[in-house]
């Protein structure tokens, strides 16, 4: 029982925030969002030479071992500052899957790719009326000869518009909905048959839909197991969701930060309004949410990297589930208590109410996590 | 006590519903029924259908052009036009300024102002908030100097909704330092296009264009622009601001948004099957629909209710923007992860491009986001429990 | 479209408060219950002769022909005063159900019995295990003959042990949960086989478990018609959930003002806690919460008498949803600001709480009206 | 960072779980699992136990006769304690007044009170409280006038927990009214045997007598009697307050109430089926164990935590009485119109009357409505949100 980051991991997350505090200011952002690019070369150079991008690949592939905790320090200092860059997408949703189910021979192609910052990467796992079911699969793969063809579509693909592959769940056989049946394939960005759409998001991230023709791919772009890719890609989502509750915990701490100043700041009727009781007590609750946040995250990033998937799906349901409502009640405090400046795009009130509004449609909104433990009560208690 | 309508009350819905089943345009209704966004055009041609009519100013005395519909009427009105899909007619002229003209105007300034705000042919906006004045109105710094026949505006006014478009302009200004806070301030109705008028764009959170700020460089603005006596404007003012006891609950609006809400329900697909039968989702749904209905009761109570506008109408504030901003909150969620996507463009006519999912997953985050500010605008709802907690509970 | 009361509606209420103010105070009270009788004579008495037992009647039977929102201003102000006869069991229940269902000799023999006071009945309708639905009905009553013979238990009976004659539900033909095959039987309380459990609820009311071996009953101790009981049933629990939201009314209003006043007395810190402004808006909370609950109550109340089933139901279950957890909100706010003395018997608003509490359980509680309405929006939008 | 408890907790854990299962008594935890009330019997029984194991004093230093633990080794021994259904030890003597005597008292005072606060034979009562102060402690108007080698002590205290049964209560009197609000406070140790101490039962909303107040009529009380210095009392009596870090979160006591809760949702029957497999009765059940979860890791991270006791505890004690009061509330609810029902004798010893429903529903309602006490004593929840706002916010 130890809740103390390491001298290594203070040390990781001392100097990203420095660096962060100087390189991704409002203005900073704010241009690289303009860019519609979905990343930014200097920044996404700069984090690879911070060893960021290798931090959880293992020490044989350039990485340096690191945990979900680390994932964590990462993705809070990124909700902090509200960093759009791929690595959610890269880093910990694709690479993790390749560290956690790739063949040594993709491991070799990949990892060092990401870790030099060099390739981006997407996770193809969500369909159209699927909602959050990764299981509820249609796109389908279909062997011919030694290769597979690909047909369908995937939506919501976190910056699958910058990647130059994707790693794409497909059925290769039962019906849509069954766990079994599913593959996980390696697909080009550029290989033909590929259509990528690629959209803004409301908080400067990047997200697309991919729709596959006839795409042909070999047998050895298969991740993992024919047929078995399910428990791999759940645990893939359930470390993007440990993620982003990380990231969330930092953006309602920053929340929390700037809701401080600006009342502190700013006067109605001749007072600073963070005098008035009703505000104080508010923003007592947004501390409350951001603290049990915190330890949400922690319980799920520590979680996330176990293969008791029981455990560990109740830790990340849970945690999403609390993370998704206090992001809601802290966005929606802080902005209120902005008054009219809050629902400006020159505050970064709304920007950072932005993010914690969409964290909590990614991976699974509020309603879906309590669905998920409420029902694991059923069967733990039947 | 009886909660039906009369019969002549359900007659005059009938003439409503019939006259917008004839006359309001198709291209109108469908954008406001999917919730896209209504181009000025679209607001003034609405308007010149509804005047027409006679219907044009639904709230206005029959003196001054307007049906003489008394408030149940009004509501009745509202409500048709909301479920119709009718777009939003424009407050600042119709309900704000209009009213202050009739009541402290002069007849040259009615006989000139309130025909073109009843065919639609100017656009109004309103100047009364300023940069940090928030809730605190009475704390204004634009000024109004006294030269010959004319007064010479500086400052700036902001949060001037949909003033782009804005032909005229009325403000609160003030035109005397030497008294206290809310004396001293006067009414003026400006011409927008005077020079040293600059409007300059507010992006809104959802990244929008819907606000802005307007700064006076010197403006010229005649003496015989300015409503009722010099110094009084506050007393114009807030009767303005308590004119309304139960707009702000927005009820035929919402009415019109738990419709739309229900076919969304059964539109989008939670893991094949249509969300309205996922428990969790419909529970909010119900719950919402019973507050509603709580509120249009608590709307009518009001309405029949011999005594004026109290707290009364902060209760209704309160839970019709809770209500309405917990609607547009479940009508993103409804679309799940479609509604992380920001396509702006397909708000606009004739958009064909992609789009993710459903086209009901377009408006969700953004109308969700530009909902926050119900509970910000029109008297903050802090502001509002304030004014319960000293009118009703006499604290 | 008019939410005034008539003259007639005006002066019932006025008088029916002025008596409660005097004859029905805190000590009377306290005493009254203490008695575990159940009722006081005094009282029923006095509600006798002001004509209220009779003003829902016919005035065939003694009556004055009055409606849904007659009693809703008989129960806003008993939950002013938070009054514990059998007004609910024996006239809104027991009586409304032979008014409305009754043959015209049942009528004449009970209703001007109730008018007069000197009746008191109740109605057995729910099960145990059933929760809140009327249709799980396992008691079963055999014809024997021209007589039936019934057997079973009931649970939940309000004024079960002070009645004289019950109403009970039981099953004549169908299987459990089947809406059909369910009859109302008049039952003597004194009739052999019966055993009444009469016990204390905790805000001062009684309740009763009844067990039913081998009772025989006629034919005509029928009520309504034979397997046909069960929309009768129904409507009678409406019209008692309609009545407890509008007694539930009365008692939100009370609690609001008596929290106003304690706290405008109550001093902290040398102020009167009246003045922190967090309480100012809570105090605020409850008033919109009484507000919004008296318009609920006037549309059930209006309804209450509908046999337009469909509206009717959904009228009262949003109703009491809405009044259940607004009764939740505002009892454990008044109990809150009252500090330590809002936890002691001593405290108006201690037993307001109690009332506020328990009401939410009679006839469905929010979760159970919420079901009812989320579901029926279910068909109504298939 | 490690969320695992290490191999000599996990050791320890075995340890304590294994003397619960041979040394508490069979009758204790039946009662206390249905959550009836122990006796005064039985809460002493189960102290000497503890004692004679050398756990009497979980908190407690060794050289105090305590077992020396460390904070998670307490909450350890607490969860196990409760989630076997030992009863509550009494915190007035062990956990309140106790470490006040060890820092503050002379040997005399530790030889004296400590031992029997440790074996249980002494009964410890507390008098802070007055009738009017709430959450405003230094108001206190309780005097001890010096007179030769005694304090004359007058005045009432109130809220005195289970003060029925004291041998001893520690107070806080006024011995200087010269001064202000909270210096000239002196904190004295009172025999309630005295003559001149009345205890009255005050009746509480749920019809238990569970508080008293106190009433002290020219009490005669040894000057050897007060703790530390004359008017220094203040000081040690926020020593007492701030002692406890986490204890207000009663993470074990929650937890042994949500096992319990998981037990009745499959007992309580929701027509003919368990209430559990009703989806909104199990959403509840499934937040709070959620935010049970979230409570104990917050409550570990502040113990393995080196900054001393802050804001972090009023965190806790918002969180934890806030997920007690509504695990009570859900209990209540799950025996649906049962809990109506109000039994006091089903709550005693022996009881073999009739029932309404399952014994579930005995305690349901009284313990919802006792359990409104937790937001408004110890620091009402709303000062709670005063000192957050204050240590941690800076506001």
């Amino acid at each position: 029982m130890n809740f103390e980051l390491t001298e290594e991991q203070q040390m990781l997350q001392d100097s990203l925030r420095r660096f962060l505090a100087n390189e991704y200011t409002f203005d900073k952002r704010r241009d690289i969002l303009a860019s519609g690019k979905g990343t930014n070369e200097t920044i996404w150079s700069a984090l690879a030479e911070m060893g960021l991008l290798a931090f959880t690949f293992p020490e044989d592939y350039d990485g340096l071992g690191g945990n979900g905790i680390d994932t964590m320090i990462v993705m809070e200092s990124f909700g902090r500052a509200l960093v759009t860059e791929p690595y959610l997408a890269t880093v910990v949703l694709a690479g993790g899957l390749v560290r956690d189910a790739g063949s040594d021979a993709q491991k070799q192609a990949i990892l060092p790719a990401i870790a030099s910052g060099e390739k981006l990467m997407a996770l193809a796992a969500y369909e159209n009326g699927a909602r959050y079911n990764l299981a509820n699969v249609k796109t389908k793969a279909e062997a011919s000869g030694s290769d597979y063809l690909l047909n369908g579509a995937k939506t919501a693909v976190i910056h699958g518009g910058q990647a130059k592959q994707l790693i794409v769940s497909a059925r290769t056989s039962g019906d849509t909905r069954d766990e079994n049946g599913i593959t996980l394939f390696l697909v080009g960005a550029d290989a033909s048959g590929v259509t990528i759409n690629d959209f803004a998001t409301h908080d400067g991230f990047r997200t697309a839909e991919v729709s596959l023709k006839d795409v042909k791919v070999s047998a050895d772009a298969i991740v993992g197991e024919l047929d078995k890719g399910f428990p791999a890609l759940e645990k893939a989502i359930d470390q993007g969701t440990a993620a982003v509750c990380a990231e969330a915990v930092g953006t309602m701490d920053a929340m929390v930060e700037t809701t401080l100043e600006y009342t502190q700041t700013r006067k109605q009727f001749g007072v600073p309004i963070a005098k008035f009781q009703v505000l104080q007590h508010k923003m007592a609750d947004m501390f409350i949410h951001a603290q049990q946040g915190r330890s949400m995250a922690i319980l799920a990033s520590d979680q996330a990297d176990s293969d008791d998937r029981d455990a560990r799906r109740e830790a990340i349901s849970q945690a999403k589930l609390l993370i998704g409502q206090g992001a809601r009640e802290v966005g929606q405090i802080g902005v209120q208590l902005h008054g009219g400046m809050g629902v400006t795009d020159e505050m970064w009130a709304a920007h950072l109410f932005k993010r914690l509004t969409l964290i909590n449609l990614l991976f699974g909104d509020a309603d879906y996590h309590l669905g998920q433990v409420s029902d694991n009560l059923l069967d733990k208690t039947a | 006590m009886d909660l039906n309508y009369t019969p002549e009350q359900e007659a005059f819905r009938q003439e409503v519903r019939q006259f917008l089943k004839d006359k309001l345009p198709a291209d109108i209704q469908e954008r406001v029924q999917k919730r896209l966004r209504p181009t000025k055009d679209m607001v003034q041609r609405w308007q010149q259908i509804l005047h027409a009519q006679g219907w044009g100013g639904s709230t206005w005395p029959k003196e001054f052009g307007g049906p003489g519909w008394n408030e149940v009427e009004q509501l009745i009105f509202e409500e048709e036009c909301a479920l119709a899909g009718a777009p939003r007619q424009l407050d600042f002229g119709l309900r704000m300024v209009a009213p202050v003209i009739m009541k402290f105007g002069n007849q040259e300034q009615k006989d000139r102002h309130l025909p073109g705000i009843l065919d639609g042919s100017v656009w109004w906006s309103q100047g009364y908030s300023e940069p940090g004045a928030g809730s605190d109105l009475a704390s204004l710094r634009t000024t109004a100097e006294r030269d010959g026949d004319y007064y010479i505006v500086n400052g700036q006014k902001t949060w001037t909704t949909l003033g782009q478009h804005g032909d005229w302009i009325f403000c609160l200004v003030r035109t005397n330092k030497e008294v206290k806070s809310q004396e001293g301030i006067s009414f003026l109705l400006i011409d927008m296009k005077s020079p040293g008028i600059d409007v300059k764009p507010i992006i809104m959170l959802d990244g929008e264009h819907e606000i802005n700020d307007v700064f006076f460089d010197n403006v010229k603005v005649p003496v015989e622009n300015r409503i009722g006596e010099e110094d009084k404007g506050w007393t114009y003012a807030k009767y303005l601001l308590g004119h309304e006891r139960t707009g702000l609950a927005n009820v035929g609006q919402w009415k019109a948004m738990m419709r739309r809400m229900k076919e969304i329900a059964r539109q989008e697909q939670d893991d094949g099957k249509p969300i309205i039968e996922n428990a969790r989702f419909r529970d909010r749904l119900a719950q919402l629909d019973a507050e509603l209905r709580a509120l249009e009761i608590t709307v009518l109570r009001t309405l029949t209710n011999a005594s004026g506008p109290g707290a009364e109408a902060s209760t209704l504030k309160i839970r019709g923007t809770e209500i309405g901003q917990r609607m547009f909150e479940l009508a993103m969620e409804a679309t799940g992860q479609d509604a992380i996507t920001h396509i702006p463009e397909a708000l606009e006519p004739d958009y064909t491009g992609p789009l993710v999912g459903s086209l009901n997953a377009v408006p969700g985050a953004g109308d969700y986001f530009n909902m926050r500010k119900l509970s910000i605008f029109g008297g903050s709802n802090e502001i509002q429990r304030n004014i319960i907690s000293k009118l009703v509970l006499g604290l």
